[in-house]
């Protein structure tokens, strides 16, 4: 513990005239459920583009350090050079492959590491069905764990939203990674979706030890998983600090509510 | 003037929309609001054609619209500004304007000059191109860019969306001006303190429904409005 | 060394005819090239059936002057008549044609979104149709075009001929090129192309209509790509297969001026021409259309978005 | 008016009367250029006829035709209709999508159905050459039929697996058939060390060959988007058709070579000669077929297929799970390349000959056809489709029916391209898994791989 994994050193990441990132800095402790909020158009996205090498800003420095403490900086680097290095990721729009089902999605992160192995494919050697077996064993138990085994052979694409969710994550952890990104987990899923959701995400730190960035909306769900949480407005970060100071930052409830809620806040308390 | 009914969205095999009712009156600023994901921005791409209701019907000042194709919607009298403004960044300030006004075969040199008046900015700006806008010029112009065809109803979606507090202001008090000089406006904010102070009345989405609707100024109080942003539970 | 200073030697002494050819080529390739830009801004989407456009134009004319001319001699005035005529013609049949792609081989699969695979699959199997159906109804064999005037040498420039045919390459290449850069700049359908190449949806809401748009785009590409098919038919004839290798050089000079780019495609054009004229001197003949896929290959290996830049629907 | 003319059944009538037309020029007589008037103006009979407009009996044949094959398709349509039941059966994305859901579960049965097929096929195939005496059939079957499924099985995994379309495909094919002459010793370019070696040395030196070519024309243009590709590899079919057909000093040039020997076989006291008799090499073809259709199923089925489909399907997720996108379309490439090139050596070896107008272009899209029609990324089906067009094709070949040209061939394939593509995206015989993409990504619920968005000033703000 206390040993970062992501150290994000003034990042400003621009399209044309608009600017997406504006001299972001913050740091996620190894071991750590980090949130990052605010409103639309922030730059939440952003900022996960390019802590996984989809977007490659144009100034400042991201490293990543794994458990063995070698660093890494994310920039300029290509997206399965990060996912190597040990960074997962969930999309905000969930990006399963919809036709292939649940458990080839999440076979397919379970075998991405390895090496091609064309020839081995081609005549199926017994060490490429041993592989397979193994893989076919990860991914059994990465579905028990996120609860998907009875809906193994299901199709992706005809998956409840909560369920896509938990094959993304599966997906990702199936990569064995020390940090696992989160683009919002909880839209569009349920409430009873969401309190499993949140007990998952736990689950994840705590039984497999990786670490978690989280983007989200729902600010109950937020506020009982996060550690901590830094507030992006306008591609700035404007406040960072733990559920209850966040909780009671006036900035905060400004970029939320709009200007004038300080009064409506204290008028419907 | 609008009244929609039972209105149903599908994305492929996904109801975005679980058949919503509400109207808007003539003259009316009316504002949606709602955390992330609750339908807002479908709502509105509804309301311009940009995506059929698969059941429900959308009556606009007395007329079906529900199957009208999203290009005649401009000449009905509907224009819609769309999230994340989608300026057309390889033209310039005025030709964007210009797009405004494709449908109509008058001549709109004044409505030009008049949304030059309201946004002082672009004029200055009128040769750049529109991509190399900020995001609030971006914004500002894509409202001017709805105002060029003479719109009766103006559709706003997350006209705050990524802007610094002072534009932010800036708009909505533009926003006021245009409703003022007599288009009705349906806008989509996050910002729902800003909305719902502008507003007439206000409608809550969540999931895919209408929760709750009611006056600006009682909305602007309600402690249910504050639940649904900030995640607190209603006591 | 000597290899190259000997090519250079023959490269200086024909310097300045070499040039005038290669310009005069440009102008065919940038033509045709602005029809695979065009309907890149609208479609991204390589319309791999634009070479039997250029094809098709060039058998209309053919057919136009061959019923004008005929046997006769035709005077100065009636010369420039059925130029104009067969320029109308190819330019029209060509339009046509694409207009008929779109319908046929696009609009279906656009009708229920298709994957873009799908686009490219139909469009070279309509390709391949239109070419062999031609070439089943006119013959195997290379027509050879009546042109309504005598090739002249009019004037020299450093002792290099030009001749009619290149003054009426230069004529109606630029005409064509420059209208439609002020047709696309200035009119509400130029406005109406630009925004959909840009932001389709946004573009529908200011109530532009996408179909007829895309259509349009389509006829537009198509009457400079038939213009280009007569023009280029004139010194060697019409046949069947004619369009594969000049469309294939075309879409190098769209890439290299940067698709989607109006302007670019002309330059494109233009350099592709000049680079592919002067390279005889140090390629043989039978590898000279080496040198433009050479040029493709280069641009995508270095720019891929080409000089200018891909500009989707910028006039300038 | 315009409501009279947007009538879809009117519209329906329109097109079919369309068709029609098309099929009747398609079938008339060739025409003739340097009288392209004489059908309006010359007598009816005039076999110089415009269009083949002007031929009565043709019209009422294929009036009578149409009106079968019409006929056909409503009988089944209503068939179809009555035995699902109607209220599943509606168009939207939505039911579509449960359908195939419910359809994988039958997965397993197929799957066995499947494997039946493949044994009577097989045992079909094993005793076709005594079915089947006449010389002149069998040597089509295995030139026209066999060797086409060669390289339709490799294509497809280009196409198929990988999601790319290569038109210079036939240039590997060339490549395997230059090689093999090269290698025996029958070019103007001396063999490798000076020996004319055996044929059989042509298959290793040809698949690397090949091979190392689609690497090398893959590194750099497999990064861009899929219609580049297929304009680069065009390009590239036709500079190695050029080569071949100008170097006389390396190639033989437009006359290529016929010395290429005999496959034969000389192992100590075995020794085997594949003569001019078709029979030995039709089993030999045969039993590449078949080892292609085994080697490529267990690839489908593999941790690298499961790749291909991934990238194929959201390459972006692809890429975040820490695939390397690039390495994977080049494999494919360098796969499809290698196959052709092996049948390229098959090719050489039984014809003897090599010569440039094999090579065109044109080959490619033969090869892409079959691929197509049969169903693309489905092995079964492109052994099927395959077997049905080459079959069909080889038949024309054989005893061409008086509308028929062979000159035309192109022609019908390109109308066959564009008809799948409106009517029949997936192919006839498609995979499960391929049908399925194409109905999520016509549903907008898949994103679509060759989309992928270049410019980053598209990318406006992240939501």
């Amino acid at each position: 513990m206390g040993s970062l994994i992501f150290d994000v050193q003034d990042v400003t990441l621009r399209f044309g005239g608009v600017v997406s990132l504006n001299n972001v800095t913050l740091h996620q402790n190894r071991g750590e459920i980090l949130a990052i909020i605010g409103p639309n158009g922030a730059g939440k996205t952003s900022l996960f583009n390019s802590l996984t090498g989809v977007y490659a800003p144009q100034e400042g420095t991201i490293l990543f350090t794994n458990s063995q403490d070698k660093s890494i900086s994310v920039i300029g680097k290509k997206p399965f050079r990060v996912s190597n290095a040990g960074v997962a990721r969930t999309f905000q729009a969930s990006r399963m492959f919809s036709a292939m089902t649940t458990f080839e999605n999440v076979k397919i992160g379970a075998e991405s590491h390895r090496g091609l192995g064309v020839v081995g494919a081609m005549l199926k050697g017994p060490a490429t069905r041993r592989d397979d077996r193994n893989s076919d064993q990860a991914t059994k138990e990465l579905l028990e764990f996120v609860g998907l085994t009875s809906q193994a052979n299901t199709i992706a694409a005809s998956l409840s939203y909560g369920a896509r969710r938990r094959l993304e994550i599966a997906r990702g952890l199936a990569t064995k990674p020390e940090v696992l990104l989160l683009d919002e987990p909880a839209a569009g899923t349920n409430p009873a979706e969401k309190i499993e959701l949140a007990q998952l995400i736990r689950r994840v730190r705590d039984e497999m030890g990786v670490s978690i960035l989280l983007i989200e909306h729902d600010m109950k769900l937020v506020m009982s998983l996060a550690e901590r949480l830094y507030v992006l407005n306008f591609g700035s970060v404007i406040a960072s600090g733990t559920p209850d100071e966040i909780r009671a930052n006036p900035v905060v409830i400004e970029a939320y509510l709009g200007s004038a809620d300080a009064g409506v806040a204290e008028e419907t308390k | 003037m609008l009244i929609v009914k039972d209105a149903v969205v599908r994305y492929g095999a996904i109801e975005a929309l679980h058949g919503i009712t509400f109207e808007v009156k003539q003259g009316e600023v009316v504002t949606l609001l709602g955390a992330n994901g609750a339908g807002k921005s479908t709502t509105l791409r509804m309301l311009s054609g940009l995506h059929a209701p698969s059941s429900g019907t959308i009556t606009f000042e007395g007329n079906d619209v529900t199957k009208v194709k999203a290009h005649m919607f401009s000449s009905m009298g509907i224009s819609h500004v769309p999230e994340g403004r989608r300026i057309f960044p390889q033209m310039t300030v005025q030709e964007n304007l210009e797009m405004g006004a494709f449908g109509r075969k008058d001549n709109y040199d004044e409505d030009m000059e008049r949304m030059f008046t309201l946004f002082p900015i672009l004029k200055e700006r009128r040769k750049q191109l529109g991509g190399n806008l900020s995001g609030g010029e971006q914004q500002m112009l894509a409202i001017s860019r709805a105002m060029m065809s003479h719109p009766r109803l103006l559709l706003l979606d997350e006209p705050s969306m990524g802007l610094a507090p002072m534009i932010i202001d800036q708009i909505f008090r533009i926003i006021g001006e245009i409703r003022d000089a007599g288009t009705t406006v349906l806008v989509v904010e996050q910002n729902a303190a800003q909305a719902l102070r502008l507003a007439d009345r206000g409608y809550v989405m969540e999931n895919g429904v209408i929760a709750f609707s009611d006056d600006a100024a009682k909305l602007l109080h309600d402690p249910r409005v504050r639940a649904v942003y900030l995640g607190e539970s209603v006591d | 060394m000597s290899y190259f200073s000997s090519h250079f030697a023959t490269l200086g002494h024909e310097f300045w005819g070499l040039l005038v050819g290669g310009i005069a080529n440009g102008f065919i390739y940038a033509m045709v090239a602005i029809g695979y830009t065009m309907v890149y801004g609208v479609l991204r989407l390589i319309n791999f059936a634009h070479s039997e456009v250029f094809m098709t134009g060039a058998f209309a004319s053919f057919f136009l002057l061959k019923f004008l001319v005929g046997n006769s001699t035709p005077n100065a005035f009636e010369s420039v008549v059925y130029l104009i005529a067969a320029v109308l013609i190819g330019g029209i049949v060509g339009a046509l044609v694409a207009l008929l792609l779109e319908r046929v081989a696009y609009r279906p699969l656009r009708r229920r979104s298709a994957p873009k695979l799908a686009y490219l699959i139909s469009a070279i199997g309509a390709s391949y149709f239109l070419y062999n159906f031609v070439g089943k109804e006119f013959g195997r064999i290379n027509l050879s075009i009546d042109a309504p005037y005598t090739n002249n040498t009019v004037f020299t420039i450093f002792g290099a001929p030009v001749q009619t045919y290149y003054i009426v390459i230069f004529f109606v290449g630029v005409t064509m090129l420059v209208t439609l850069d002020r047709l696309v700049a200035t009119s509400k359908l130029g406005h109406g192309i630009r925004a959909v190449a840009q932001d389709a949806e946004t573009a529908s809401l200011m109530g532009v209509n996408i179909d007829r748009t895309i259509a349009l785009t389509f006829m537009l590409g198509g009457f400079l790509g038939g213009v280009a098919g007569f023009l280029y038919s004139i010194p060697v004839g019409a046949v069947y297969g004619m369009g594969f290798t000049p469309a294939l050089k075309a879409f190098s000079a769209a890439v290299l001026g940067g698709i989607g780019n109006l302007r670019g495609a002309v330059l494109g054009g233009l350099i592709l021409g000049v680079v592919e004229s002067l390279s005889v001197a140090f390629v043989s003949g039978a590898y000279i259309d080496v040198v433009a896929f050479g040029v493709l290959v280069l641009v995508l290996l270095v720019r891929p978005t080409g000089i200018l830049g891909e500009r989707l629907g910028r006039s300038a | 008016m315009k409501n009279f003319f947007g009538n879809p059944r009117l519209q329906r009538y329109g097109r079919t009367l369309l068709i029609l037309l098309l099929i009747i020029v398609m079938t008339g007589p060739e025409g003739n250029g340097s009288q392209p008037t004489s059908g309006f103006t010359g007598s009816f009979g005039n076999h110089m006829s415009f269009f083949g407009f002007f031929y009565p009996q043709r019209w009422v044949v294929f009036v009578l035709l149409a009106g079968i094959i019409y006929g056909v398709i409503s009988s089944v349509k209503l068939t179809v209709h009555w035995w699902r039941n109607r209220a599943i059966f509606r168009g939207d994305t939505y039911q579509r999508i449960s359908r195939t859901v419910v359809a994988t579960k039958r997965r397993s049965r197929l799957k066995s159905t499947r494997l039946g097929f493949y044994a009577l096929g097989l045992a079909f195939a094993l005793y076709f050459p005594h079915l089947v005496t006449d010389q002149s059939w069998q040597t089509l079957v295995v030139q026209d039929v066999l060797v086409y499924l060669l390289l339709a099985l490799g294509l497809n995994v280009v196409t198929g697996f990988a999601g790319l379309l290569d038109l210079g495909y036939v240039a590997f094919y060339a490549i395997g058939a230059y090689t093999t002459a090269w290698v025996t010793g029958s070019l103007p370019t001396p063999p490798p060390f000076g020996v004319h070696w055996n044929t059989f040395v042509a298959i290793p030196v040809a698949i690397v060959f090949a091979m190392l070519c689609g690497v090398l024309l893959g590194i750099p243009t497999l990064r861009l988007r899929g219609d580049y590709l297929a304009i680069v590899t065009l390009g590239f079919g036709e500079i190695v058709y050029l080569f071949i057909n100008n170097s006389y000093g390396i190639t033989g040039g437009s006359t290529g070579t016929n010395q290429i020997p005999f496959l034969s076989f000389h192992l100590g006291p075995i020794k085997y000669l594949w003569g001019l008799i078709p029979e030995p090499y039709y089993y030999l073809t045969l039993a590449f077929v078949v080892i292609f259709l085994i080697v490529f199923s267990s690839l489908e089925h593999s941790r690298v297929g499961r790749s291909w489909v991934a990238i194929r399907e959201d390459e972006v997720a692809a890429e975040s799970l820490g695939i390397h996108p690039l390495k994977y379309k080049v494999m494919a490439f360098a796969i499809g390349a290698a196959s052709a090139g092996f049948a390229g050596v098959v090719t050489a070896s039984q014809t003897l000959f090599v010569t440039p107008p094999t090579f065109t272009i044109s080959f490619s899209i033969n090869i892409l056809v079959l691929v197509i029609f049969g169903g693309m990324g489905s092995i079964f089906g492109v052994v099927l489709g395959g077997l049905v067009v080459q079959g069909f094709v080889a038949y024309l070949t054989h005893s061409p029916p008086s509308v028929y040209n062979a000159a035309d061939l192109y022609m019908y394939l390109g109308a066959l391209l564009v008809v799948m593509m409106i009517y029949r995206p997936a192919g006839l015989f498609p995979s499960r898994r391929r049908l399925r993409e194409l109905h999520l990504i016509e549903g907008g619920v898949a994103p679509d791989t060759l989309q992928v968005e270049i410019g980053a000033h598209r990318v406006q703000e992240d939501v």
